[in-house]
């Protein structure tokens, strides 16, 4: 077998481990601290509180941008919220996702006539899941935790595929 | 002055009797719903997305009056329709931006045919940004206004 | 229960005789009281005078703008004053022509700091004598939002909006560009706090916030100075409970001066007000004190109801103070918990959550909603309490005094969190009176004021409880004081169930409700303070102006007054102390 | 085999123990921690959830590490080896058992806690080359924090020194495997030892070097994937080393009180990580329920009561071992 098989970009140990390492990505997501406003009481603080715990998926709060993967934009991003939302994106290591949350994140929510929101925090840093709710319930952002994880798991499969 | 406050005493009496509540608590059950196994039934009044009620024989009960849009107060709903020579309304499309809705049930209050109502399902998360906005009704025909249900103010 | 004779209109005109000030008018208006119209260059005489008179209007509780270009040609800037000891509040209007010139009166009462900040950028005033006139809420380049010529975003712009990139404009962009500081391309660099995605400008901000005995640089130079740092204690920050940006002037671990940069979360709850109808406020200002919704939604059912003489059925009242107060403790939780978390007791935090979590059950069950209720309506509540909603209040009211009696003794009875908080962030009784402190942070510096008592509303004359007030002012005694507060709430709730009249839950109410015009307040005791929608109606089915008081945004004056001199550690729980919420202070 | 090839078998067999005991105890601690509080800990992968390690590991192992352009490079790379190798090194003279031991020098107990005073160093390095202002704060803060309880901690170790006669912690062992467990003739030195090893470990109420809620992340704020990794494996390797240490000395090691040394043969391991693990759960069972002390709180306990206190408790316990040795001898 040519050896690159063996050690190359599509070899089986590559392969084998790209896999191991997605399903780790997939499996332990740390999520920043990073509450803006009243979603921040459903999806961070009830969310990893004693009911509907969030250990449990391996998602574990990280109150440092350097430490975390996901970062939950839980809030409604004014003008002046927007530039520090970007730059804590930029300071998170590279594997990382955004799970836009709530109705404010998503697209200005109960705010959005007002001239000095940012309509949408896609406009702003790529979204990966967008979780609708006003606030949503603790459960709606596990199971946006759960479409996060199958959609790293795609993710790998479509870079298998190639 | 109801309980008064206990004296900052040099002995750590406080300390051990933290310790044994916490050894308690450490006894109690967990209080945990493990939300992919478990759910939490929800009660009847909660609010989520806004759905459409069918009549009994499929057909919609909106009449496309179009007092929900102008209800909401953050235009979440677009409805874009073509009202034909002999008065009868066709709704090309009930557009309602379900991510950015912020599930106050005001239009749900404001609809005098009972066409809507605020759904339980909140397993609502979704990748693409497409599905912000989803259209509820396409290319129907409105119902006629004259059956006028009491809508419970 | 003590009534003080009320002040009569001639007191005050015999004050104003003796400082020789000729006031415009001073008449009874309906729905407010008695209102004095003074010139603006009368305006500081005139609360010099009133603040030095006998009859003891100590304390400055709000002030805030009002654009009447279209009725008066001018911008009205009210001013309500409180006298403790006579149980009064006197309203002291103003008119400035537009771009006017709004003289400070923070000399007077140090309560005016940042409102007027806030009321001279939303109207385009611009401000005299004031120590810090910087913006508050908005950022540079951003138009006075709160002036009727100022549009909001139309449907389509609304649905469709794209900010325009290049506007991103920072306040602190522009602060920092204009000192010369070019903020670096790179975000990983290490000088400035990464916390704080901004940067850090090497001199002290100018100008002191609190014209107190703050040190700016140290006093003899010959001494051992080690130089102070700036530490930014920014908006993503574990221990802010919310977008608070403490900008921090450190020396080694004690803080010397601190600034609180707000404004991260204002999603102009005033401004969307203006075109909102009377019953879609609540959605509003439920977002406004996002944690107690319940009350700010009832403040603002309460003015309405005063302007347009509804008559609210008995049971209404009583399922509304049923839910404040069910909401007051789901809002307590929440604060117990995350300031055993600033201490580090990860215990007590997840304990009061599970405690929560049961009463927004209830919450949920009777409202729909675990946050956001939209319940209270002007002319009584949405819908009745449900037979499952008392059952689980019954088993809830069996252990929750045990559970809180457990709480204090495992997290506040024990000596290191004692030692941490007793003796810290002391607020005395006249910077409490001065910055115009209201709630459970008054009532901890001695202040004797709980409006559910002194003024009631709603069905709170029927409830006896009783008011715990502490006199040292520190952490310990705001946490013995809130404390008191749930165990007063657990008995207001046991009255109310026992007590519920019957009758319907909501007033005859026309479809879409047209408020006479006028002007009204009804000061509200929500869960942070005293709370109040200040609403101008114009007739039309749409208020022409509405004035949110923010109790939070006084405790925040507060918290900038006491935390130099102390520890960071103590300046985390200190700020948790004070139980902030920032959809309130930014609106 | 020559000796090289023993000495690295042994090191690359201790490597092993120090890697997994510190996995467990950041298992054991989102476990005990979990159910401290009415909630589950990790449960969805693996039997227990124990796979949520492999995957914490793992996902720090190729996360992109990001480090400040501008902090000092080469001070801001050993760092993290500064705090890792002396708490793997220190792993060497733990007696799991009568043979089982990596090295057993005549000063094994001495040669420990000087290794085990080098991460302080360590954590300062970490905190100064990362050059952010909450870091710098940590790390003056684990520098004064572990200098002050260093000394208490050496003098609560002198005591089971004194009844054992010999430094070798194999040899204590011994020795309390034929008279009693010196926990009970030493109480107050073993509560010492407890409340130094308590901040030794960095944990609350002495949470100063990583105080979440004030320094964010202390020195391990600029840090990320696995240099992180390094620092955080470390300190719960320390968990691990601390309850170690104070079994040995203490709680009669591997021995069994009815039991004889030959009896236990293999089982002297099991029982030895048992008792580990019970002090181990007992640490994180504080750690779940206190508040955090103030710095210049807990500084002037370190100098002001247990220094003296743990002083005085010698002079006492040493005029107390004369008294017996000259009834004994006298009689």
């Amino acid at each position: 077998m040519a050896l690159d098989q063996v050690f190359g970009e599509n070899s089986i140990i590559f392969l084998k481990s790209e896999q191991l390492f997605d399903w780790a990505r997939g499996r332990s997501l740390w999520y920043m601290a990073f509450g803006i406003a009243c979603c921040s009481l459903e999806g961070l603080i009830a969310a990893a509180g004693p009911r509907w715990d969030l250990d449990r998926h391996g998602v574990f709060f990280r109150g440092v941008p350097r430490h975390s993967d996901v970062m939950i934009v839980a809030g409604t991003v004014n003008r002046k919220m927007a530039v520090i939302v970007k730059r804590l994106y930029e300071q998170m290591p590279e594997p990382r996702y955004v799970l836009s949350m709530g109705a404010c994140a998503n697209g200005g929510g109960p705010f959005r006539e007002y001239p000095n929101i940012v309509n949408g925090v896609d406009q702003i840093i790529p979204v990966d899941v967008y979780i609708p709710g006003c606030p949503p319930r603790p459960e709606s952002v596990q199971y946006g935790f759960l479409q996060l994880r199958k959609k790293i798991n795609d993710d790998a499969k479509a870079r298998l595929d190639t | 002055m109801t309980k008064p406050a206990p004296k900052l005493s040099r002995w750590p009496g406080g300390l051990l009797r933290a310790a044994r509540i916490a050894l308690r608590n450490l006894r109690r059950p967990n209080v945990v719903i493990q939300y992919p196994k478990q759910r939490y039934e929800q009660p009847e009044r909660s609010r989520w997305a806004v759905e459409q009620v069918f009549a009994e024989d499929g057909t919609t009960k909106c009449t496309a009056c179009r007092i929900c849009e102008q209800t909401c107060p953050d235009f979440c709903i677009e409805i874009d329709l073509e009202t034909r020579e002999d008065k009868t309304k066709i709704i090309h499309s009930w557009a309602y931006e379900r991510a950015t809705c912020m599930m106050c049930g005001l239009c749900v209050e404001a609809c005098p045919f009972g066409a809507i109502r605020m759904g339980h399902d909140y397993e609502l998360a979704h990748r693409e940004p497409e599905l912000k906005r989803i259209e509820l009704l396409v290319e129907v025909e409105a119902a006629g206004p004259r059956k006028k249900e009491a809508s419970d103010a | 229960m003590r009534r003080p004779a009320l002040i009569r209109d001639h007191e005050i005109t015999a004050v104003l005789q003796s400082a020789s000030i000729a006031a415009l008018s001073l008449a009874e208006e309906s729905c407010l009281g008695l209102v004095l119209r003074v010139d603006v260059d009368a305006l500081v005489a005139t609360l010099a005078a009133l603040k030095d008179s006998d009859l003891g209007f100590a304390q400055l509780i709000d002030l805030f703008g009002a654009d009447l270009l279209e009725k008066r040609g001018v911008i009205e800037v009210t001013y309500r004053l409180r006298s403790l000891e006579r149980d009064f509040d006197l309203f002291v209007k103003t008119d400035l022509e537009a771009g006017g010139v709004l003289p400070s009166v923070t000399g007077l009462y140090l309560s005016a700091l940042l409102p007027e900040r806030e009321a001279a950028e939303m109207f385009g005033l611009s401000l005299t004598g004031h120590p810090n006139p910087k913006h508050l809420l908005l950022t540079d380049g951003v138009p006075p939002m709160l002036l009727k010529s100022v549009p909001i975003r139309s449907a389509e712009e609304s649905r469709v909006a794209e900010l325009p990139k290049d506007d991103l404009s920072l306040q602190l962009y522009n602060d920092f560009m204009d000192r010369g500081i070019v903020p670096p391309e790179d975000p990983d660099d290490p000088l400035q706090n990464y916390l704080f995605a901004g940067w850090i400008s090497p001199e002290p901000p100018e100008g002191p916030l609190v014209p107190r005995n703050i040190r700016r640089v140290p006093d003899d130079p010959d001494a051992l100075a080690t130089d102070h740092y700036l530490l930014q204690m920014g908006p993503q920050h574990p221990s802010t409970h919310g977008v608070l940006n403490m900008v921090l002037e450190m020396d080694g671990e004690t803080i010397i001066s601190s600034e609180a940069h707000v404004g991260n979360l204002h999603r102009g709850i005033e401004k969307l007000a203006e075109s909102r109808r009377y019953n879609q406020l609540g959605t509003l200002v439920d977002r406004g004190d996002y944690v107690g919704g319940i009350n700010t939604e009832m403040a603002v059912a309460l003015s309405v109801e005063k302007l347009a003489e509804i008559e609210v059925p008995q049971r209404a009242s009583w399922i509304r103070v049923l839910m404040a107060e069910i909401n007051r403790l789901a809002s307590n939780y929440l604060w117990i918990g995350p300031c055993g978390l600033d201490s580090g007791a990860m215990g007590i935090f997840l304990f009061c959550l599970y405690d929560r979590e049961r009463w927004q059950e209830v919450l949920e069950e009777v409202t729909g909603q675990r946050l956001m209720f939209n319940y209270v309506r002007p002319g009584g509540v949405v819908a009745d309490i449900t037979p499952r909603a008392v059952a689980l209040i019954e088993d809830m009211l069996k252990d929750a005094d045990s559970r809180l009696d457990e709480h204090f003794e495992a997290f506040m009875a024990s000596e290191i969190f004692q030692q941490r908080t007793r003796g810290v962030g002391v607020v005395t009784k006249e910077d409490a009176l001065s910055l115009g402190a209201t709630g459970f942070v008054a009532r901890a510096s001695g202040i004797d004021w709980d409006l559910r008592r002194d003024r009631p509303y709603a069905a709170y004359d029927k409830m006896d409880f009783e008011v715990m007030t502490a006199d040292e002012g520190d952490i310990w005694s705001r946490m013995l004081c809130r404390f008191d507060e749930q165990r007063q709430s657990l008995r207001m709730i046991r009255q109310c169930l026992d007590g519920m009249p019957e009758g319907d839950f909501m007033a005859k109410m026309p479809r879409v409700l047209r408020v006479p015009e006028g002007e009204a307040a009804v000061p509200v005791e929500a869960v942070r303070g005293e709370m109040e929608a200040h609403i101008y109606s114009d007739g039309s089915d749409k208020p022409y102006r509405m004035r949110y008081r923010p109790p939070t945004l006084f405790s925040l004056m507060i918290s900038d007054l006491t935390l130099p001199g102390h520890f960071l550690a103590d300046a985390i729980v200190n700020l948790g102390s004070f139980d902030f919420c920032f959809g309130e202070v930014d609106r | 085999m020559n000796v090289w090839l023993v000495a690295l078998l042994r090191a690359l067999l201790i490597l092993l123990v120090m890697l997994l005991n510190g996995a467990m105890a950041i298992y054991m601690l989102r476990k005990v921690l979990g159910h401290a509080h009415l909630r589950l800990g990790p449960t969805e992968l693996g039997p227990a959830g124990l796979a949520q390690l492999i995957a914490d590991i793992v996902k720090l192992l190729v996360k992109e590490d990001r480090h400040p352009n501008r902090s000092d490079r080469w001070l801001y790379i050993v760092a993290p080896f500064i705090v890792f190798v002396p708490s793997f090194m220190s792993f060497a003279f733990i007696p799991f058992s009568d043979k089982l031991v990596a090295a057993n020098p005549d000063l094994s107990l001495l040669m420990m806690l000087a290794f085990l005073s080098i991460p302080p160093l360590g954590i300062f390095a970490a905190g100064w080359a990362s050059r952010s202002k909450y870091a710098t704060i940590g790390a003056v803060r684990a520098v004064g924090g572990m200098i002050t309880y260093e000394i208490p901690l050496l003098l609560a170790a002198l005591p089971p020194v004194m009844l054992a006669g010999s430094v070798n912690l194999q040899a204590i062992v011994h020795a309390q495997s034929t008279s009693i467990w010196y926990v009970i003739p030493c109480l107050p030195s073993f509560i010492v030892f407890l409340i130094c090893a308590q901040m030794e470990m960095g944990q609350a109420p002495f949470d100063m070097i990583e105080a979440d809620q004030e320094l964010v992340a202390g020195f391990a704020t600029e840090y990320s994937a696995m240099r992180f990794g390094f620092m955080y494996l470390a300190e719960f390797a320390e968990n691990f080393v601390m309850a170690a240490l104070a079994v040995t000395l203490f709680l009669g090691g591997w021995t069994l009180p009815g039991i004889s040394a030959t009896a236990l043969g293999p089982f002297a391991v099991l029982v030895f990580v048992a008792k580990c693990y019970i002090l181990i759960f007992l640490f994180m069972m504080v750690r779940g329920t206190y508040s955090r002390y103030r710095v210049d709180h807990y500084m002037n306990v370190g100098w002001k009561r247990l220094l003296p206190l743990s002083v005085v408790w010698i002079m006492v316990f040493a005029a107390a071992l004369k008294v017996i040795a000259m009834l004994r001898g006298g009689a």
